[in-house]
């Protein structure tokens, strides 16, 4: 039980952050499966039709990505 | 900061994302998160549908942080509410033809920490809410 | 829509996400989205840097939807553009010592199809810049 509840509570508390990266990858790969599927680039609506994901949470997470990109080449340098 | 969108259904949507990436900031939990678009959904959704009866009118989002603390505003300027006890109760619509559930000042309540109720017949009503971003402490 | 934010750093990242979740409704493609998203950052920092020499003001950013058109204002308070035609030139920096590029306002005319500079000494710049969304044709 005491796994069980620490698996509950770990998942309620995962950080937007953490997830919001997780969504960034996924919409790179479909960005990128999905223009070679139609010859063109997606638009921000099929994105979000193939992977079941709202468009407000791509936009986010699009930006999201951003930052963590930037604070990486920041730390990295 | 201060939002000002037209009362249409489509930025109803907007208005959650707006909300959602100016808390990102305290890193929320996506519990969190949800909690706080569900709430601004609620607020925003009766100004658009009981303030301005589905008219186009105004409505401001002010957003602040305060240590932990976010603090949203939402104001429109429309019809008012007559009774805010009763408004407060759940279950209570003055709108049941509408299948709305009069449930949305008890979500409100449930999910934020604080909801206040400000509102003139004639002149509109204005909505604070707060909540905690506990996870902002670790 | 209608957004004040303050003149902090940490609101760039906020004023790209708001624009962002606005030119949704055209439907974009992602290019089409950062684009806007570049020239906005370009705009909101030149008026934190340039506008308020990094002190606390009011910056105003307005968006609205022409047919397929979007069309974004940023407004500042600060302190204004001296030459505006030295301004937009490539290159051109009033602050070589922030290793600032110089190439804000032609990042902001290559991303977008219409830039228009408006400023006043001492009362502060308003820059306009429209691009036509051409994903929402098909
Ligand atoms: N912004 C508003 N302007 C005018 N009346 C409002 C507003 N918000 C709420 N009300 C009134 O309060 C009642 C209860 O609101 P709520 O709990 O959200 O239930 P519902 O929206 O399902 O009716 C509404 O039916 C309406 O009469
Ligand atoms: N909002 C503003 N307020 C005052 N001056 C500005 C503003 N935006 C731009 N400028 C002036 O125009 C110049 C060119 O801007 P830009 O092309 O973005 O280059 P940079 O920001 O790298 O200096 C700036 O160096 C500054 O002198
Ligand atoms: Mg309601
Ligand atoms: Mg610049």
């Amino acid at each position: 039980i005491g796994e069980i509840k620490r698996f509950l509570r770990d998942d309620g508390m995962i950080k937007v952050s953490r997830s919001m990266k997780q969504t960034a990858a996924k919409v790179k790969m479909a960005k990128e499966n999905l223009s070679k599927e139609m010859g063109r680039e997606p638009t921000l609506s099929e994105i979000s039709a193939s992977l079941d994901i709202s468009q407000e949470d791509i936009v986010i997470a699009l930006e999201a990505n951003v930052q963590l990109e930037y604070l990486y080449d920041v730390i990295h340098k | 900061m201060r939002l000002e969108i037209l009362s249409k259904s489509q930025n109803e949507s907007f208005a959650r994302v707006v909300v959602a990436a100016f808390v990102a900031q305290l890193d929320p939990t996506l519990e969190e998160l949800a909690d706080i678009k569900t709430a601004v959904s609620e607020a925003v959704t009766n100004s658009i549908i009981h303030g301005y009866l589905e008219e186009l009118g105004k409505i401001v989002i002010e957003c602040g942080i305060m240590g932990e603390t976010l603090e949203v505003t939402i104001e429109d300027f429309g019809k008012g509410i007559e009774n805010i006890e009763q408004a407060r109760e759940p279950l209570f619509t003055s709108k049941p033809e509408l299948e709305r559930s009069g449930m949305g000042f008890t979500v409100m309540e449930t999910f934020m920490d604080y909801v206040e109720i400000d509102s003139q017949i004639g002149r509109g009503t204005k909505i604070r809410m707060s909540k905690e971003i506990k996870s902002s402490r670790d």
